[in-house]
């Protein structure tokens, strides 16, 4: 049952990899492919979410030998999550038609390597399934092949090269400390460690992540690729890509450095609020739909920093909670703003009020549960701080929005896209909704998976 | 040796650093095929033991630590993978820059972003400008009736 | 069946079947969505005879939130006035949008929106006044801003409009958030969300009165009271029907609805209650003022909304029985009326063409029935006897009259000005001299004028339904039994000698409006210069500005984008250091008898390192380059690593070969400007600092985390110790095929898209 | 901008002699390393590294379009695919077993077939699937390298000859 998701999709990249991507039937049969990933994984799910944590030993071995696969609620989101934006990416991008060969295969070894790394129990191997997604990643911004998509891969590549470094060191740091690749046993046995070498190891992994998610002041890269790449693979960048910075923040932070993150919750209160004042002000005034959205991405981070900062079930709820709702909205709206009709703005208008945390729209619950961990935190500062932050992102929002309509309404408006593309970004939108009116099962699940993070990985 | 090995990981690190400052984007990639081999050493380093090669049968000799071996491997597979990966794009960015000089790349960039925003400062204040004045207008211009 | 639910569905199924309709044929629309309101109206007015009806079920347990909707006395006055006065809008809007979208030039097929978001915000409202549960009333509440939003900028292609369409989402969305803290505020206190189970508490406790103070603003911000009053005039950007609408039965008294609704628990706070005093009596006085000066029909009438509901909070700040009763009665009172002017002012502009008071006049003859029926809508704001309007100044008085002279001087005063205004719109549209002939108009822009003033003069002489719905309203509010008890009595008491008062300070007014215009006119514009509206226009050009100038200092060149990693992450390594105590952290650590040689070779990928920093050509830096590479093959062979070495070098080699093989691909004459530039001697020491910095980063994590060797080895003892079992002798191959196959598979996976990335990158690869 | 032509190494005959004669033993080393390598120093990767060079070889030696009649060279990125496919199915196969991914067969402790010091063992298998990623990439991304190169020269060729009839 683990082996099934990973299966799928490993299959499934080789298959379209020798097949020819730009074909519209090929296409359809990537996004099959991936679909059946979904529901595999979703399976998969269901039975954790019965069972508990789930694990396998890779090739039979005893732990501590091998690797061991180790799924729980949280991994599952996270897969579910980052294999919902691909899914959604690569349909709108076989119904606007690829225009590279490989397109489909990189977006199906992504997967693999996301799953991959939600699945896995082994430090080392998340570093190797990190680097697959990361790999395609590098591959699939340059995806257009012009001068720009050219110049935003150079930086991408550049800079996240070198927060992988910094990973690995991390990685190569925690094994020579502890003895152990297997996060459970380091979990074990950091508690052991010398407080100096967890701090600075922790420090460095902790710099990875943050490179990834484009926390201030690590994001310098993030606005030119967002608005450099194509708006398919900029939703993948901001909605699946990013999350492997919270999910590693999550797994390492939580999971393996504990001490350290409570150690470092004043350092990260300020880089969140850092991040959210800087990239909302930032992004107020930028013309670019995508910039925008890559400023947004960037305050977004900043919430989630917070939230993760004051730890425990309430504030990890809202971190994971956070972040599914904020690939959504961003998925939403990337794939909102490059679209045009009525379908699309009525996309980009409710992505706008998700992000703007207004309800009956999902981002309301992600805004609810910050206000509700500072309220019950008792920090006014915070709640000025979070109250603020929507204010501005109001304003962000709404001025993108207004722009749009102008443009849409003008002299010289756009071609109006195909139903079916505007269509995409629509259906998930309506999924916004959805989760707005009914969260209740989203929200469970999300806080059975906070539980068991801070009661440990065995249920 | 732990003293050796750090600085020599650093120095590795900060020469791979020093390239990657630059504009040549060749030594950029020089400098994070550089910056790759400095965490590979510092992942031979993290040994738990060292010793002999790890082959058996072995004799009493202290046999070195074979998973950081076995990391290592994986390693500079990967960073090879990506250094072949990022010359590629280079050979891109030239292809379409007729350029591999950063600071050429950079006025690119700074000319698109000129051609994605006009300055908002003045479509801003024109708007609200115009709609104050509208607003003024109207109030000065009506005359009792 | 349960009333509650019942309206409920009613009317949120509403805008769904409009939109459903639309999607068969937009001629559909209107007609659907006239039945879907008039079914609403008929289940609120059918549950007038109904008791008191709640529904409640779960809706997110995990923060137990509840479904919970009650149907009671405040709850039915304004549901009524939502589909009531919604019925009559959307009647209205039949005749009137198709004329609307042809001057614009647009389809047919836009009028679905249009319903959708009207009939949706009918839902809103009928959903936020049956809400008890926190949560659930700031869900609606936002509903309809979100409505709104889309009802005002409804004519996308007119700037005008979505910038007021943006304004007003501004204004309510962000005082809707203060709404939702102080809900969260009062939910830490009470434990609850429940809006009964809080009242029922009866003590403010803790946080209680800086939540209410929250949900206070955004109440006043929603009813457009001064200082938060303009987005009201922009929102007149909108079509008539949303005017109307949003002026008298929806938008803005969902404000007074909510102030109302907490209003048990307000009337506690003193000092809430002197603000709703100070904030009512300021919007009676600015909104009356200016609408004296408008000449733009639509413009007087939303300055007199403002003014209009600050009596209504101005009430609400007096308290009291009489307070209360007359708040619940104004509101219900007023949303008649005023409706039914706005839309007398749509039919007036549709008829003539013109929307200025001073082209306008002397249309009494043309158009009888919409000068009677909404000169009787307009005596009945100016509470003229036998309208509704007398008596809800009657409560208003009466009230006044027990606090004291200032309450009754400002009561006077508030509705001189009304007077005033209101009679100059009136006179002016229907009496004199005819200034523009009006063209016929469709009769379904009449009638619901008309229908609008006879409910006036009906509720002057036969009030008694009209105030049994309001004190229903009132007991809510109240949170006990009030009954509203009016009639005419020809006695000079207070109350008859205000009103009398009122109508000369009003006449006067208005006849010696020579006199004063030109100062209520610098009152207008220095409130365009100096007040509210210029300080949002202010603050979003100082945040759009700021905005400029931080992206101006905002890091677009790849060379500060790596120092910007390097140099925090050195920052903040560097606090990791300093915080964690660390003596005895790092070891220089012990020398073997076999690390000579070992040191040797470190060296040697160290000093070919530094010198490939220094080299300039190409094909040196490669050959440099690979110097390190083989070093470093060295180094693992001395470190008992041979499979490591092995690798490292046929890796070094490719990695060579690859890197040569692109300079070739490159013209020589693009290298050379490289390798000829003269260093920039500027940024060298910079780069070298900064270099240092990563350097020095590495080298304290490297050398605190390799001081502490971990002594569990029983992960390489026990794949030691089954390397034999797997058919193998040596560990490391076991490892990479076996025990960690699995990062052996995912390394080649990595080949393997690099493999496609490289293939596809460069056979696309043309030179421009 | 007139461009001078690069210039052009001409491979040394020693070269090309050296570059034949390596074809066969480098093959045979390659695949001694790959076959020894679950018993000493050496395992698929450095197996196709090498293979992949001394193809490569020929290249230089002979000019990029030689490689295109050399048919282990023409197929290699497929190569690539074949072997990520092989080490999938390696993984994958055991699951449908009810063995967890990438147990390898025979299983521990259990007795293998031999053939000489060959034993038939799935690592071995799994270890042909590295050599065939590596090889395939290693010399599908240096054919690729060289098929742009000649593209170029003959896009400056006729570049030069549109500049010489002027």
């Amino acid at each position: 049952m683990i082996a099934l998701p990973l299966g799928i999709l490993m299959f499934g990249s080789i298959l379209l990899a020798l097949l020819d991507g730009t074909r519209k039937r090929n296409g359809w049969i990537a996004v099959a492919i991936l679909g059946c990933a979904l529901i595999a994984t979703m399976r998969l799910g269901w039975h954790i979410y019965d069972h508990g944590v789930q694990e396998m030993a890779v090739g039979g071995w005893d732990q501590g030998i091998g690797i061991v696969l180790r799924i729980d609620l949280v991994g599952i989101v996270f897969a579910v999550l980052c294999q919902l934006v691909l899914l959604s990416a690569l349909t709108y991008e076989v119904i606007a038609d690829v225009g590279a060969r490989v397109f489909p295969a990189l977006v199906l070894f992504m997967a693999v390597g996301l799953t991959g790394l939600t699945f896995t129990g082994d430090a080392f191997n998340f570093y190797v399934f990190f680097e697959i997604s990361m790999i395609s990643s590098y591959i699939l911004v340059n995806y257009g092949e012009s001068a720009r998509q050219f110049r935003a891969a150079f930086v991408f590549i550049t800079v996240n090269l070198l927060g992988s470094v910094l990973f690995l060191i991390g990685i190569a740091g925690i094994y020579h400390t502890t003895g152990f690749l297997d996060m459970v046993r380091i979990r074990e046995q950091m508690p052991l460690v010398q407080e100096n070498p967890a701090i600075l190891t922790a420090t460095i992994i902790f710099v990875a992540f943050s490179v990834k998610l484009g926390l201030f002041p690590f994001h310098f890269w993030l606005p030119t690729v967002y608005t450099g790449t194509r708006p398919a693979v900029a939703a993948i960048l901001s909605g699946a890509l990013a999350n492997i910075g919270t999910y590693g923040l999550i797994r390492f932070g939580v999971d393996i450095f504990p001490r350290e993150l409570e150690a470092a919750s004043a350092v990260l209160i300020i880089l969140g609020c850092a991040s959210i004042v800087y990239g909302g002000v930032q992004a107020v005034s930028r013309h670019a739909p995508a910039e925008v959205l890559a400023y947004s991405a960037i305050g977004q981070v900043g919430y989630i920093m917070i939230a993760l900062a004051f730890g425990g079930t309430v504030g990890l709820a809202a971190v994971i909670l956070y972040s599914v709702l904020n690939s959504l909205n961003k998925t939403v709206l990337f794939l909102g703003i490059s679209a045009h009709g009525w379908l699309a703005t009525a996309a980009v208008a409710i992505g706008a009020f998700s992000v703007a945390g207004v309800p009956p729209v999902g981002g309301f619950f992600a805004k609810y549960a910050l206000f509700d961990l500072a309220i019950s935190e008792r920090e006014p500062v915070l709640v000025m701080l979070i109250f603020v932050g929507s204010v501005i992102s109001f304003v962000y929002m709404f001025q993108m929005y207004r722009r749009r309509i102008a443009i849409d309404t003008g002299p010289d408006a756009p071609p109006v896209s195909k139903q079916s593309l505007q269509a995409v970004s629509f259906t998930l939108a309506i999924g916004l909704i959805v989760i707005g009116l009914f969260p209740e099962p989203l929200i469970h699940v999300i806080q059975m998976a906070a539980a068991s993070l801070t009661q440990g990985v065995a249920p | 040796m732990t003293l050796v090995f750090s600085l020599a990981i650093a120095s590795l690190f900060a020469a791979g650093a020093y390239l990657m400052l630059k504009r040549d984007l060749i030594r950029l990639i020089a400098g994070m095929i550089m910056i790759g081999n400095a965490a590979n050493l510092f992942i031979m380093a993290s040994a738990l033991r060292r010793g002999t090669a790890a082959i058996l049968p072995h004799d009493g000799d202290d046999m070195a630590d074979p998973l950081t071996q076995a990391m290592v491997l994986t390693a500079i597979v990967i960073s090879f993978a990506t250094a072949a990966l990022a010359l590629v794009v280079v050979y891109r960015v030239y292809t379409s820059h007729l350029s591999v000089d950063l600071g050429e790349l950079s006025l690119a960039e700074e000319e698109q972003s000129e051609l994605d925003e006009p300055r908002s400062e003045d479509i801003v204040e024109t708007e609200i400008e115009e709609e104050v004045e509208a607003m003024i207008d109207e109030a000065l211009a009506e005359v009792p009736t | 069946m349960n009333t509650a639910i019942l309206l409920l569905i009613v009317a949120i199924a509403a805008p769904f079947l409009a939109l459903a309709s639309g999607a068969i044929h937009p001629r559909l629309v209107p007609h659907v969505s006239l039945v879907a309101t008039a079914a609403a109206a008929v289940v609120t007015i059918w549950s007038f005879w109904q008791p008191d009806s709640t529904y409640s079920t779960t809706w997110i347990s995990v923060y137990d939130l509840n479904f919970y909707f009650t149907l009671d006395g405040l709850a039915r006055l304004y549901a009524l006035l939502a589909t009531g006065i919604g019925f009559l809008v959307v009647a209205y809007a039949s005749r009137y949008l198709p004329l609307h979208l042809h001057h614009q030039h647009r389809p047919e097929s836009d009028q679905t929106r249009f319903y959708f978001f009207l009939l949706l915000f009918m839902a809103a409202m009928v959903g936020l006044v049956m809400a008890q549960d926190l949560i659930l009333i700031f869900l609606f509440w936002d509903l309809t801003a979100i409505a709104s939003f889309f009802l005002i900028g409804y004519d996308q292609q007119e700037e005008e409009s979505r910038g007021a369409a943006m304004m007003a989402l501004m204004v309510t969305g962000i005082t809707a958030v203060l709404v939702l803290i102080g809900a969260m505020l009062l939910h830490r206190e009470y434990g609850t969300w429940s809006l009964p189970e809080i009242i029922a508490h009866g003590d403010l406790v803790g946080m209680t009165k800086w939540g209410l103070l929250l949900i206070a603003i955004g109440a006043l911000a929603k009813s457009a009271q001064v200082p938060m009053h303009f987005w009201l005039p922009r929102a007149m950007a909108a079509p008539t029907p949303v005017s109307a609408y949003l002026h008298s039965a929806a938008m803005v008294a969902a404000g007074v609805f909510l102030i109302g609704r907490f209003y048990p628990l307000m009337q506690q706070v003193d000092w809430l209650l002197d603000l709703f005093l100070f904030i009512g009596f300021a919007s009676m006085l600015v909104g009356g003022i200016i609408a004296l000066t408008r000449n733009v029909l639509k413009h007087i009438l939303a300055y007199s909304t403002i003014s209009q509901y600050g009596y209504v909070v101005f009430m609400f700040g007096m308290g009291g029985e009489y307070g209360i009763k007359g708040a619940s009665f104004y509101v219900l009172a007023h949303a008649i009326v005023k409706s039914a002017l706005f839309l007398t002012a749509g039919a007036v502009s549709e008829a003539t063409g013109k929307k200025n008071l001073a082209d306008i006049g002397g249309l009494g003859r043309k158009m009888p029935w919409l000068a009677a029926g909404s000169g009787m809508a307009a005596s009945g704001l100016v509470a003229l006897p036998l309208t509704i309007g007398f008596f809800k100044d009657e409560l208003f008085f009466a009230r006044a009259t027990e606090l004291g002279q200032p309450y009754i001087l400002m009561d006077v005063l508030g509705a001189s000005l009304t007077f005033a205004y209101i009679f100059r719109f009136w006179t002016h549209l229907f009496l004199g001299r005819e200034i523009t002939s009006p063209a016929p108009i469709s009769r379904w822009l009449v009638w619901p004028v008309v229908v609008l003033g006879i409910i006036t003069v009906v509720g002057g002489i036969w009030p008694e339904p009209f105030t049994s719905v309001a004190s229903s309203a009132a007991s809510i509010s109240a949170n006990k039994v009030a009954d509203i008890h009016v009639h005419y009595t020809f006695d000079p008491i207070p109350e008859n000698l205000m009103a009398i008062a009122t109508w000369v300070c009003g006449l006067t007014i208005y006849w010696t409006r020579k006199r004063w215009w030109r100062a209520a006119t610098g009152v207008a514009h220095l409130g365009e210069r100096v007040g509210p509206a210029h300080w949002y226009y202010r603050g979003l050009w100082g945040l759009n500005a700021l905005s400029d100038r931080v992206h101006d200092i905002e890091v677009r060149d790849l060379r500060s984008r790596v120092v910007s990693i390097l140099v925090p992450a050195g920052a903040l390594v560097a606090i990791a250091v300093l915080v964690t105590p660390n003596s005895n952290s790092f070891e220089i650590g012990a020398f073997g008898q076999h690390d000579f040689a070992l040191i040797i070779m470190i060296v040697a990928a160290v000093v070919s390192g530094f010198v490939v920093m220094l080299l300039r050509d190409h094909l040196r830096l490669a050959i440099g380059l690979s110097c390190v590479g083989y070093s470093l093959a060295g180094v693992y062979a001395f470190m008992g690593a041979p499979n490591v070495t092995l690798v490292a070098i046929v890796v070094e080699t490719m990695t060579s070969l690859f890197l040569i093989g692109m300079l070739v691909l490159m013209p020589s004459s693009i290298l050379r400007f490289e390798t000829q530039a003269k260093v920039d001697k500027r940024t060298m020491p910079r780069d070298a600092i900064i270099a240092t910095v990563a350097g020095l980063l590495v080298f304290f994590v490297s050398w605190g985390a390799l001081s502490r060797t971990s002594l569990n080895t029983e992960v390489i003892d026990s794949q030691t110790a089954l390397t034999e079992a797997v058919h193998a002798k040596n560990v490391v191959t076991a490892i990479l095929a076996d025990f960690r196959g699995f990062d052996t598979m995912g390394e080649i996976t990595v080949i393997a898209i690099t493999s496609i990335g490289v293939i596809s990158l460069l056979r696309s690869g043309r030179l421009r | 901008m007139p461009q001078t032509p690069p210039p052009t190494i001409v491979p040394h005959g020693m070269i090309k002699t050296g570059a034949r004669v390596f074809l066969v033993p480098g093959w045979v080393l390659a695949i001694a390393i790959l076959l020894k390598g679950y018993a000493d120093i050496g395992d698929g990767f450095a197996a196709g590294v090498i293979a992949a060079v001394i193809v490569i070889l020929q290249g230089i030696a002979f000019g990029a379009e030689e490689l295109e009649h050399i048919r282990v060279a023409r197929f290699a990125p497929v190569m690539c695919f074949i072997g990520l496919a092989l080490a999938y199915a390696v993984a994958f196969v055991p699951t449908f077993f009810g063995y967890s991914i990438l147990t390898h067969f025979p299983r521990m402790n259990e007795h293998a077939a031999h053939f000489g010091p060959l034993e038939f063992i799935t690592p071995v298998l799994f270890d042909i699937a590295v050599f065939l990623v590596v090889y395939g990439f290693c010399v599908g991304a240096v054919m690729t390298v060289a098929r742009a190169e000649l593209r170029h020269k003959r896009l400056l060729q006729r570049a030069r000859k549109r500049g010489g009839n002027r």
